[in-house]
């Protein structure tokens, strides 16, 4: 009713309770923010779109997993991953992504811990802000560094809740901010390579980038160095696939040795921040918020819609304030580009494929080390590109023209590879 | 559909007199007299519409054209009607909360957002509207969709 | 002054001489459209941008070809073309498309007329319009009919104007129409396809559709259908690459022999009207002419700028109207679309030349028809997907995406075609 819309309007933000910089547990902050914390729990929800959003699969509880309903296996929708990613843990269980509230549970549960991991894991899957200064005596970084080297399981017993207000949010303002010292470090060596100097993301960054920074702190690639497990975002050299493969041949890195094959591989994970931003979105300051967290109206005033999902499950609000197109118009444009990058996908997996079998009919007929230097080193670039599309969340919608780009090479450097190990048309003749 | 026959239910139900109580009320708090002016500023009384009225002022047409002069048909008989048929329905949207977000224009008054252009620039696009008439009418808010509020 | 203004104003068609459907002579239209005629006079100018617009190269005027001016030759820019096209017209004289006022001169001197050519040619080159109608007596299509089985030399007599106001407007109404039987053979047979029977695109076309369709008439992919050397623009399938190859696949047409492997080959050209209708500005329902030929204010009215150009010659005009980005960022939008898709031709045309190069070495060795069957239609197809973004004239602009999406598949034919002649991994050793 009238009378109460102008109430509201006069005073967004009035606070019940206090919060400061140790409160972790949302509810309490949804005491002052009622309307973002609905938002927020509501990312239980499980609703599938062609491509996205994500779908509840029933399971019996077992004493390890006591999850009743996890996601989608994308290992049994297209099991040459599995091929894909022999020998890493990947190739054990890899779900399609669900909601922030399962976060942490999907970590603590996936069969991937079969493999020991790091407590780095929990950077991006709890709210670590709290836990870390604690541990660092008040000191982020140093807290940081001490949980990436314990187990995950001790690290684990640490962290209580996933993603929470305090991880994106000043308690004080309100202001974004951004608590992940893999992101700190990570824009700071890339405003370093693009020639800014000392780049402080919390004091330098607009507001407008800020809504991307926030998520830019896990919706990364990224990998863990040396023994200390640190977690870096390969962004010395840029943002593009290229200039990330060539960091990594750099640091000469690998994240595990194929299984089938013999090579050394790399995983790319989730670089939906690095894809985005070679997108035409990005490009005109749109950021991930306007789109997954598009503003709402509660009665007088506009918030952050919270439920953070798929766009396609909230189009109007997502969409429409930009774009006047009829709804299901918009969701026909994005289905173009997604079912494009699907089909391209698809050829490059077969091209990985047939190079995979190759590689392992050459060593099994003998092939020397130096005479698997070339296809190892094709092999490991082509399966990084596609992983660079296959692991992104959007399937090309982020950067269309980009997706299909990096598609066409790693099937290039595919079908390179498996030349590099035949005979020349001409030479098979004079063979022995 | 369902919202359609609702719709008509409650004019009725207005005529009845209903709207005195909820419409009548909202009329007299939104300044509704205000809302039969020219002035730009009786449309920002209902806070929804303030993303429109800042844009407004911004834009090319701020000293040249108020919302009305957009948003109301040419003549006397159809602006009222207009108004008062747009005052109503926003009026008992704005009540009671039932509209999409963001707001999106009704073909009609989009149909006359169009014609309105001509008021003012008809001699100015003659040449290019040529001989078309109905619908082969040139759209111009196919490319100028934000001369009155930028997005 | 403002009087002359008020007058104008008043009968936009303020006619001073009278124009009949036999005026072919564009200077007598534009006594009557003084700025329209102004504007499509200057399509003689010469500019260039990074991969559009025109370079003015100076030659020495010769009996056989009296032009002192050309456009540049895109074979001289990269030799690989001629390879590509070994053994067809193309491979001895291909250049960048220019200005309408050229269109006629560059077509009958260009040395691919050194090989026979049907008066076929003329359907986009010359105003045709009258001359079909005067050939056929009345009747466009037989005129048309008996133009396409002249020599050129022959039909050439008849034409004096390169395209004119008559073959895009009515001299009546000045309203747009379609003169052009190829185009409306064409667009008649897509949308049967599509389920609508006995289209008439006179009749049928919005004003909108019509903005585009008028330039569909010429700047599309086309080959001549059988001894009759009837112009045919292969959509009876629909619009995409894969459903026009699928097209010449079951009338089984082949434009040439390879000079240097002995594929059937097929041509690609200029196929901006099947690309667009890939892109999102088509879906939009942006038209040709609302980039080509933006609006333009001359005294008290707009015109459509009848200087058709590349419109990254008038950012202002042709994109800022709809995208208030400043002049700088569009074109540094356009240019990033394009170099991507610049980058993936160049792959595209490395893989085309590696595959060629095994197909000679296998006949030089040998390989037998059989063996050859399926490089050959691998050949085919992943060089018709090629020439389908090379002759295409936007670098990629009119549709992103599926421009990359077509060159990854070349890219993928081209390979898979090698590999088919080589033995594989394994067998290679136990080969004699
Ligand atoms: C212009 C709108 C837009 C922007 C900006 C945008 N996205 Fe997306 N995003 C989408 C669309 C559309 C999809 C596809 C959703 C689907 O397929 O259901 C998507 C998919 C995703 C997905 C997978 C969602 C799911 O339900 O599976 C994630 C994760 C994601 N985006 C994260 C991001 C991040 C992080 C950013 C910023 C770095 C970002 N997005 C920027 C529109 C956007
Ligand atoms: C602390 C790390 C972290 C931050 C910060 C973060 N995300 Fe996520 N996000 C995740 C994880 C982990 C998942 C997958 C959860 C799962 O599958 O259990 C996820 C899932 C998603 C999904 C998929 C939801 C669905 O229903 O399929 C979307 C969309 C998404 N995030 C967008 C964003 C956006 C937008 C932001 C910033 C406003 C953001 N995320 C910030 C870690 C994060
Ligand atoms: C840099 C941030 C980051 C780190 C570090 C990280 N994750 Fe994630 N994780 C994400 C994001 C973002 C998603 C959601 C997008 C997706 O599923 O691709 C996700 C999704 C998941 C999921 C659900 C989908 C799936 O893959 O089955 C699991 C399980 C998971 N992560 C486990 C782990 C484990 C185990 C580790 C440590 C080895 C880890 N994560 C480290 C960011 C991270
Ligand atoms: C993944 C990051 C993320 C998390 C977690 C998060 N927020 Fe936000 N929040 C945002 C973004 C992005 C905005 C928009 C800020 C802006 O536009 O400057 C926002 C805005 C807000 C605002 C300002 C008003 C509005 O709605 O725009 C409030 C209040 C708020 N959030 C409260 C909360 C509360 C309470 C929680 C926990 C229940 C929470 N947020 C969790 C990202 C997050
Ligand atoms: C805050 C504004 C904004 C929002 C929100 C937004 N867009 Fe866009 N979109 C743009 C701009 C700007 C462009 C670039 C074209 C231009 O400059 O007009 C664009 C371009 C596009 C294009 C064409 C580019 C391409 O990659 O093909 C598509 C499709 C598109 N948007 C779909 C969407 C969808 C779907 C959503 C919601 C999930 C969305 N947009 C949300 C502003 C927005
Ligand atoms: C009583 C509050 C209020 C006032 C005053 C008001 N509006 Fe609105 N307006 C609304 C609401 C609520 C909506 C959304 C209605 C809907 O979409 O059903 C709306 C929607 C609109 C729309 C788009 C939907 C449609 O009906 O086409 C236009 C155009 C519009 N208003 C113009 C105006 C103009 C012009 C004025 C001033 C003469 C004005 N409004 C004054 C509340 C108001
Ligand atoms: C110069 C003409 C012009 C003026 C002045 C103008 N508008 Fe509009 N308005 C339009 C057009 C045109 C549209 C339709 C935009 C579209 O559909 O893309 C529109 C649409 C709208 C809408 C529907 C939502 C949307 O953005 O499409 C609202 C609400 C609105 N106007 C309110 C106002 C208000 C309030 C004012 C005065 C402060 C105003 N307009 C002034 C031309 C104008
Ligand atoms: C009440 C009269 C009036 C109405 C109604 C009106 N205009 Fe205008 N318009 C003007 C005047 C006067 C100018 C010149 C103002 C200036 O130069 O800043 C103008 C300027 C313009 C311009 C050039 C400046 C710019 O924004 O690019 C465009 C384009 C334009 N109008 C389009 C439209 C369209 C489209 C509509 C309908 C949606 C419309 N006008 C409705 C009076 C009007
Ligand atoms: C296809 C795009 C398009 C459409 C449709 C269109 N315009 Fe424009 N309009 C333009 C362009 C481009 C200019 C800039 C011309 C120039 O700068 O010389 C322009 C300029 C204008 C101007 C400013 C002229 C000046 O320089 O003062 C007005 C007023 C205008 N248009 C009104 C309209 C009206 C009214 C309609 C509908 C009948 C319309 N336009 C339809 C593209 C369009
Ligand atoms: C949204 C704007 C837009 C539309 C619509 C559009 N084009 Fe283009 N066109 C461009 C741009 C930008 C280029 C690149 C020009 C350059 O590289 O200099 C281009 C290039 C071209 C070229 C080469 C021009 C040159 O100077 O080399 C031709 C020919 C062409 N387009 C024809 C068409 C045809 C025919 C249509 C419709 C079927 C069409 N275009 C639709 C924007 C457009
Ligand atoms: C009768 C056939 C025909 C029609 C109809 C036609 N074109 Fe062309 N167009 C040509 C030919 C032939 C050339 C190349 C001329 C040359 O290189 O000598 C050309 C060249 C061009 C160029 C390149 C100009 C430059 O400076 O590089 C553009 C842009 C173009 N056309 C756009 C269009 C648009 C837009 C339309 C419709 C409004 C159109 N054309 C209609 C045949 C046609
Ligand atoms: C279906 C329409 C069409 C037909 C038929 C056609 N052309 Fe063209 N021609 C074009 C268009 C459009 C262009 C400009 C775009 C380009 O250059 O790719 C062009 C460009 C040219 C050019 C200048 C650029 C170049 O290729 O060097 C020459 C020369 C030319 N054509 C010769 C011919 C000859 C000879 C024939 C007959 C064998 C012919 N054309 C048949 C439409 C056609
Ligand atoms: C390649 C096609 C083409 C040719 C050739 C052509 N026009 Fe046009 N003309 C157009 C298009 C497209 C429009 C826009 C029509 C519409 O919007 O309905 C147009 C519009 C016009 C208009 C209407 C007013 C305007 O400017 O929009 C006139 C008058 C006109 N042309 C005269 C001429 C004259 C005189 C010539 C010869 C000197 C000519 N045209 C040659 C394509 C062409
Ligand atoms: C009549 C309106 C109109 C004109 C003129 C126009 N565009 Fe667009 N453009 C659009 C629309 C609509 C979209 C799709 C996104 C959306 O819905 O906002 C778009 C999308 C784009 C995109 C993003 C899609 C992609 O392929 O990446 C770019 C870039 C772009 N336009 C550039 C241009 C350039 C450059 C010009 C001028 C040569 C131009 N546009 C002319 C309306 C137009
Ligand atoms: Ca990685
Ligand atoms: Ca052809």
């Amino acid at each position: 009713n009238i009378m109460e819309r102008k109430q509201e309007a006069r005073n967004p933000f009035y606070r019940v309770v206090e919060i400061t910089d140790e409160t972790s547990d949302p509810e309490i902050w949804g005491k002052d923010f009622p309307f973002q914390y609905d938002g927020y729990k509501r990312t239980v929800d499980m609703v599938r779109t062609r491509f996205g959003g994500s779908e509840a699969f029933p399971r019996t509880p077992s004493e390890a997993d006591p999850r009743s309903i996890v996601a989608r296996s994308k290992l049994e929708q297209d099991p040459r991953l599995k091929t894909m990613w022999a020998g890493y843990a990947f190739s054990r269980d890899y779900r399609e992504r669900r909601g922030h509230a399962y976060m942490l549970e999907d970590q603590t549960y996936t069969e991937r811990q079969q493999v020991a991991q790091p407590g780095t894991c929990l950077h991006c899957h709890a709210s670590v802000y709290a836990p870390y200064k604690k541990l660092g005596g008040g000191d982020l970084i140093k807290g940081f560094e001490k949980m990436n080297q314990m187990s995950f399981k001790e690290a684990r017993a640490m962290v209580t809740h996933p993603i929470a207000c305090i991880d994106c949010h000043d308690p004080k303002t309100m202001e974004l901010r951004v608590t992940r010292p893999g992101f700190l470090e990570g824009i700071k060596a890339l405003k370093a390579h693009q020639g800014v100097k000392d780049y402080d993301v919390n004091k330098m960054a607009t507001r407008q980038e800020m809504r991307s920074y926030v998520c830019g702190q896990c919706h990364v690639e990224y990998y863990f160095k040396g023994q200390e497990k640190r977690l870096v975002y390969p962004w010395q050299n840029g943002l593009k696939v290229d200039e990330i493969y060539a960091y990594y041949q750099e640091v000469n890195h690998k994240d595990w040795v194929h299984g089938e094959t013999g090579a050394p591989m790399l995983k790319a994970q989730h670089p939906e921040f690095e894809m985005y931003n070679q997108g035409i979105h990005a490009r005109s300051g749109v950021a991930c918020a306007d789109c997954h967290m598009p503003y709402k109206r509660e009665g007088a005033f506009k918030v952050s819609d919270h439920h953070v999902r798929s766009p396609l499950l909230n189009i109007n609000r997502a969409c429409q304030t930009c774009h006047k197109w009829p709804e299901e118009e918009l969701r026909e444009r994005v289905n173009i580009i997604q079912e494009r990058t699907y089909q391209l996908r698809g050829l490059a997996m077969n091209a990985l494929m047939d190079f995979i079998k190759d590689i392992k009919a050459a060593r099994t007929s003998g092939a020397s080390e130096a005479q698997l230097a070339k296809p190892y080193e094709l092999q490991r670039r082509a399966q990084f590109y596609l992983d660079f599309i296959e692991s992104e969340n959007s399937m090309g919608f982020h950067a269309p023209q980009e997706a299909a780009r990096i598609l066409g090479e790693s099937i290039d450097f595919c079908r390179q590879g498996q030349m590099s190990l035949r005979p020349s048309a001409a030479a098979a003749v004079s063979l022995k | 559909m369902k919202n359609a026959a609702f719709k008509s239910g409650l004019v009725l139900a207005c005529l009845v007199g209903v709207a005195a109580g909820i419409g009548g009320y909202t009329f007299i708090y939104a300044r509704g007299a205000s809302y039969l002016t020219n002035d730009a500023r009786a449309c920002a009384n209902c806070h929804i519409m303030d993303d429109h009225y800042s844009a407004w002022i911004q834009s090319s047409h701020r000293s040249v054209a108020t919302c009305n002069d957009c948003h109301t048909p040419k003549g006397f008989i159809g602006k009222y009607a207009t108004k008062a048929n747009n005052g109503f329905w926003h009026s008992f949207a704005f009540t009671t909360g039932r509209y999409p977000d963001p707001i999106r224009i009704t073909p009609r008054n989009r149909r006359i957002a169009e014609a309105a252009c001509l008021k003012c620039h008809a001699p100015l696009v003659a040449e290019i509207q040529g001989s078309h008439a109905g619908p082969d009418k040139l759209s111009c808010i196919r490319c100028h969709s934000t001369v009155g509020h930028p997005r």
